[in-house]
């Protein structure tokens, strides 16, 4: 089976990378499994500034999957070059920078430290996390989001993955604009926001209130949304959410996604990474394709045609 | 830390909402005293997430058990197991509590669930010479949990029930009034943890070392789900130090190192 | 227990109705039981003229629900008028007409029609359904929300609700724009478009495509968007969706929602919402709460400061 | 039609991957032929919705039986029940197939997993004194399901199989060339299903019927989810009259009423 997976100007080495928050960067992980198994790697997202995150309590479950408030707890950029990107070196496997910032400065300031450090492949910037103030603020807007892009596209010429939120009216909006600014990928998606009441407690479970929705209840949002994405741009889309199986990474690459990335899943079955490499290469077989391309957007047929155009 | 398939040996009830699962491990397992283990609760609507349980007795280095009370799905899937089911469990994990240097005069608390961590705890100061007394508290008599397998060790065990039907009538941590400690290990719920820690703060007993729980999605460390605030944050962590997760530099902590 | 719930000029009996489409005009579920143990119904949408609806498949599974593309097949104002309606008057329970049209004619003559038409206790705008043609037309754009709610609330004087989708960026802003142009109530939410792929025939599983998510996988997101309307806004809010028990009724209410509808939920247990009613009694019993009132966000500090002002 | 809890007394496995649960109701039961009930398949993640099964042999008055492949989350649910676990049932549902009105020559054609409506329509049709031959296709020998139930009941059986390893080798609609038929009731995958809509059209042979599957929500009528098109509609009912609901109006259509 031909694994190999191209987004854009990146190559993976197979399609199936760990997404970004649900892997740490990558510690924990590789005293597991050997990390090089993986076609890529999202670390958690990194801030200028170390982050605290916000208070407990920051995870609920809920039907199919679970909610978290972490609010981008992160020890900041200096620790990530120096400590976490000298481990990833290691291993033979794509490093994708997942960045976050409060502010337009915050961003171009973590993509101006990445920029140039042996061991990244690219940029995801995360415009669309909903457990921080203004977290959202870039994603739902296409022209701030349009914006911050342009800025970010000065400061790097490496592969720029922009991650989009599933809450707004118009997923492709966005992603339009930040095509037209330079982005080079996009990632979908990030997650849905959500609340669980605690009835004894009278209140929301979560410290903060709302918080992020993931796992498999998040698929059929993300599935629409990357079909979407790839009948309407000519962008190349990575498929995140709710994904636990070879056959739901086959479900996104049929659905246009020319790679996926794994997150909730791990918490599930911390070896679900490499175990969905080996089981897309099965389903892929089983189907009768003989490579990760022939399979994408095979459910997609005005993404297809958009293509051969 | 690894994931692997365990398999239930046998099935006890201690209360009649409590079971005790004794489980086989493909290999020799060499817990520390507080450590646990994510168990996976099956394949249901609201048990996506394995769920964190501490080990409790060990009756041979593949042979160990887990207690709990159902409470919700996770607990209700579990208490359904029968011997030759399978689970996956991944673990051990966290850190346990730090054993003493040498002989001491040591106290376990435990109310509520809390006397798992505690047993094999229990065993282990005894080895090293210590003298050992478990103080353990419920609602109500047919509640308290793990007090003729804490006997079986040869240790003392006082009982406080809020209803005075077994033993001190009032919280457990009252009983600490009249008993001499160098350590004291304590596990149950967080009112019942701020009492102790109230008390090591007041005698002082430094020695004083609490198992915390809280929500938790991996349990390995990767989600940071499980937070818990830092007493003294790590300076060179910056604001990245202000929160520590129970599952990695837990759940055991000493009692001023985490703000509860 | 005081079971009864106001939502504005509205009193039920208690705060437990039947969603619209998933309950038909009620002839189904009274062969199962007295419909008059209910709070009230909402009823499957009606049209000026009657509707084909989707082609099939119309329906799919998803973790913790499922997707839907009926399409709104109905046969439309007269025969519901002529044959529904008049079975509905049977029983004491309070009857909502939900409307739905493709254009703001469309609806207006609906409200028309209905208006005046003994047994009708209200009217529930449906402006959010995913799977017609402009089905989110009027609920994605405040301005047009407005101007619809405006135009029909000229023609009538009944109690108007208006059902929210959660497919926007801001649901908050767009149940304001109802409040300003008349509504007396908003019902929250319609379904997350949403998607399912057929790995063997390599299509969306759907016929048409995407379709709409229900059941339990979509609490968490409705109880958020709840939560929301409640603390921001000074208009009564219907809570739906995924609600199949009394403690999930309680939920509701306590994030601050006036009453409940309750739809997929039918299709795992018919007689789920006469047994929501018995069991939420219970719930609010057990929480130490005498009436259905004193339940209301409880969980929601926010709006109960709002509304002591 | 109404739900109610039944319990499993007898799990048969006819099949390697097939499975016919027997069933006690809590009262009699007389659905017709053809009739089916939802049955609910447990609290997973996938399984929120009931399932539709077709009922298929009647023992008693409250003894009816199940038989279904296991293809997805929901079928390998029932398949892991055992005598005495339980489970919720809400029917019968739908409209089963007309009976003549007296002794006819009648067939019966079932593909893969066609055959539950078939047996009891088979012993109605005899009853009448109808002459009843059944034909059975599968994909190989071991896939063809109810062949010594149908022989037991005294009616001829004739089989099909793709690969030849049972009978005729081909398409089972293959069979019906050499046979003479007043009546037609065929229960299958849609492509035989279009075969025997061929045939009835070609005869003709008006008293032809198909029992057709969707995927359904309800299976009671009020999601309108299991859509089928109607070949006349009914023009009073306007556009809305487009679609029949599989569950309500069928599941046993005449070949000429839908578009398959
Ligand atoms: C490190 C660690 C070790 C643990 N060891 C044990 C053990 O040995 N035995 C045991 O019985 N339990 C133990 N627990 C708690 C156990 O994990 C929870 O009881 C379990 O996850 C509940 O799952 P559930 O699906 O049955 O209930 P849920 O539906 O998840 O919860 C049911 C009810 O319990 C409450 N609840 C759930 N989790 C917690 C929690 N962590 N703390 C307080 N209340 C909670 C919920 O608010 C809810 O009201 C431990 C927890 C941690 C973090
Ligand atoms: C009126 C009626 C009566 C039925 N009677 C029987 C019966 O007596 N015995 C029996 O074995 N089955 C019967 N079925 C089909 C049965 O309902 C499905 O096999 C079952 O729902 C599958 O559930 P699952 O969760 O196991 O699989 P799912 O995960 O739902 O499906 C597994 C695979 O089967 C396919 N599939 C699912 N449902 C259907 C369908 N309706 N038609 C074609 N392919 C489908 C899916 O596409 C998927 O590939 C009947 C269906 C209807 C509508
Ligand atoms: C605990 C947790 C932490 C996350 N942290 C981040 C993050 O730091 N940056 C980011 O872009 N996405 C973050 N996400 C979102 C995931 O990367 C992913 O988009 C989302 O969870 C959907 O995928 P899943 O259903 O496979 O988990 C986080 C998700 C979870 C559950
Ligand atoms: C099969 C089906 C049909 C529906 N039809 C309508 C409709 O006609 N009008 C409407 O406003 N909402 C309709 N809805 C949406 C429901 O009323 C409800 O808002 C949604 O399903 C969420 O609630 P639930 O999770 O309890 O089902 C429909 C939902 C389903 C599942
Ligand atoms: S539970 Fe995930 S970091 Fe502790
Ligand atoms: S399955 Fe719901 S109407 Fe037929």
């Amino acid at each position: 089976m031909e694994m190999q997976a191209r987004v854009g100007r990146l190559l993976f080495k197979n399609p199936v990378l760990t997404a970004s928050g649900t892997f740490g960067y990558g510690r924990e992980a590789a005293e597991l499994y050997d990390l090089s198994l993986l076609g890529g790697v999202m670390v958690k997202g990194v801030s200028r500034d170390p982050w605290p995150g916000n208070g407990p309590i920051r995870i609920a479950r809920i039907p199919g999957g679970m909610l978290n408030a972490i609010g981008l707890q992160n020890p900041g950029l200096r620790h990530f070059l120096e400590v976490d990107l000298p481990f990833l070196r290691h291993y033979d496997t794509q490093v994708i920078v997942n960045v976050v910032g409060h502010d337009e400065a915050g961003f171009v300031d973590v993509v101006r430290g990445v920029h140039g450090q042996p061991g990244v492949a690219g940029i995801e910037l995360n415009i669309s996390c909903p457990n921080v103030a203004d977290g959202l603020l870039f994603s739902q807007d296409p022209d701030r989001a349009g914006r911050l892009v342009g800025l970010v596209r000065q400061e790097t010429s490496l592969p720029l993955i922009v991650k989009l939120s599933p809450n707004v009216t118009d997923p492709v909006e966005i992603g339009a604009a930040c095509q037209a600014a330079g982005a080079d990928a996009l990632s979908a998606i990030n997650t849905v926001i959500g609340m669980a009441i605690d009835v004894e407690r009278r209140r929301p479970v979560i410290g903060i209130g709302s918080a992020g929705i993931s796992g498999p209840a998040l698929k059929p949002v993300a599935l629409r949304i990357v079909y979407d994405l790839a009948r309407k741009l000519d962008i190349p889309v990575i498929g995140i959410g709710g994904i636990e199986s070879g056959r739901d990474a086959l479900e996104y690459l049929m659905a246009g996604a020319r790679a996926v990335a794994v997150g909730t899943a791990v918490f599930r079955d911390p070896l679900a990474p490499p175990r969905i490499v080996a089981e897309l290469a099965r389903e892929l077989a089983a189907q009768g394709f003989a490579a990760v391309d022939e399979a994408w957007a095979a459910a997609n047929p005005e993404a297809r045609r958009r293509q051969s155009r | 830390m690894r994931p692997r398939e365990i398999r239930v040996v046998e099935r006890l009830q201690p209360a009649p909402d409590c079971v005790e699962l004794v489980c086989e491990f493909p290999e020799d397992e060499g817990p520390q005293s507080g450590q646990f283990y994510m168990l996976s609760v099956g394949d249901g609507r609201d048990t996506y997430l394995p769920r964190p349980f501490s080990f409790y007795r060990v009756f041979s280095p593949r042979r160990l058990s887990f207690l709990f009370r159902v409470v919700g799905p996770g607990t209700r899937f579990l208490a359904g197991l029968r011997p030759r089911d399978r689970l996956q469990a991944m673990g051990p994990l966290g850190r346990g509590f730090p054993l003493p240097d040498g002989p001491e005069r040591a106290v376990l608390v435990a109310g509520g669930v809390g006397v798992p961590p505690l047993w094999s705890l229990a065993r282990s100061l005894l080895g090293l010479g210590c003298e050992v007394t478990a103080l353990l508290g419920a609602r109500t008599r047919s509640a308290v949990l793990g007090r003729p397998e804490l006997e079986a060790l040869g240790i003392q065990v006082l009982t406080a029930t809020d209803d005075g039907s077994m033993g001190h009538r009032g919280p457990v941590t009252e009983l600490l009034g009249g008993i001499e400690a160098d350590g004291l290990y304590a596990c149950g719920p967080e009112g019942m943890l701020r009492a102790v820690r109230d008390i090591a703060a007041a005698r002082p007993l430094p020695r004083t070392y609490l198992a915390l729980e809280a929500a938790m999605a991996c349990g390995y460390g990767i989600c940071l789900g499980c937070a818990v605030e830092r007493a003294q944050p790590d300076p060179a962590l910056g604001a990245y130090g202000t929160y520590a997760r129970v599952c990695r530099e837990g759940p055991v902590f000493r009692w001023d190192e985490v703000r509860i």
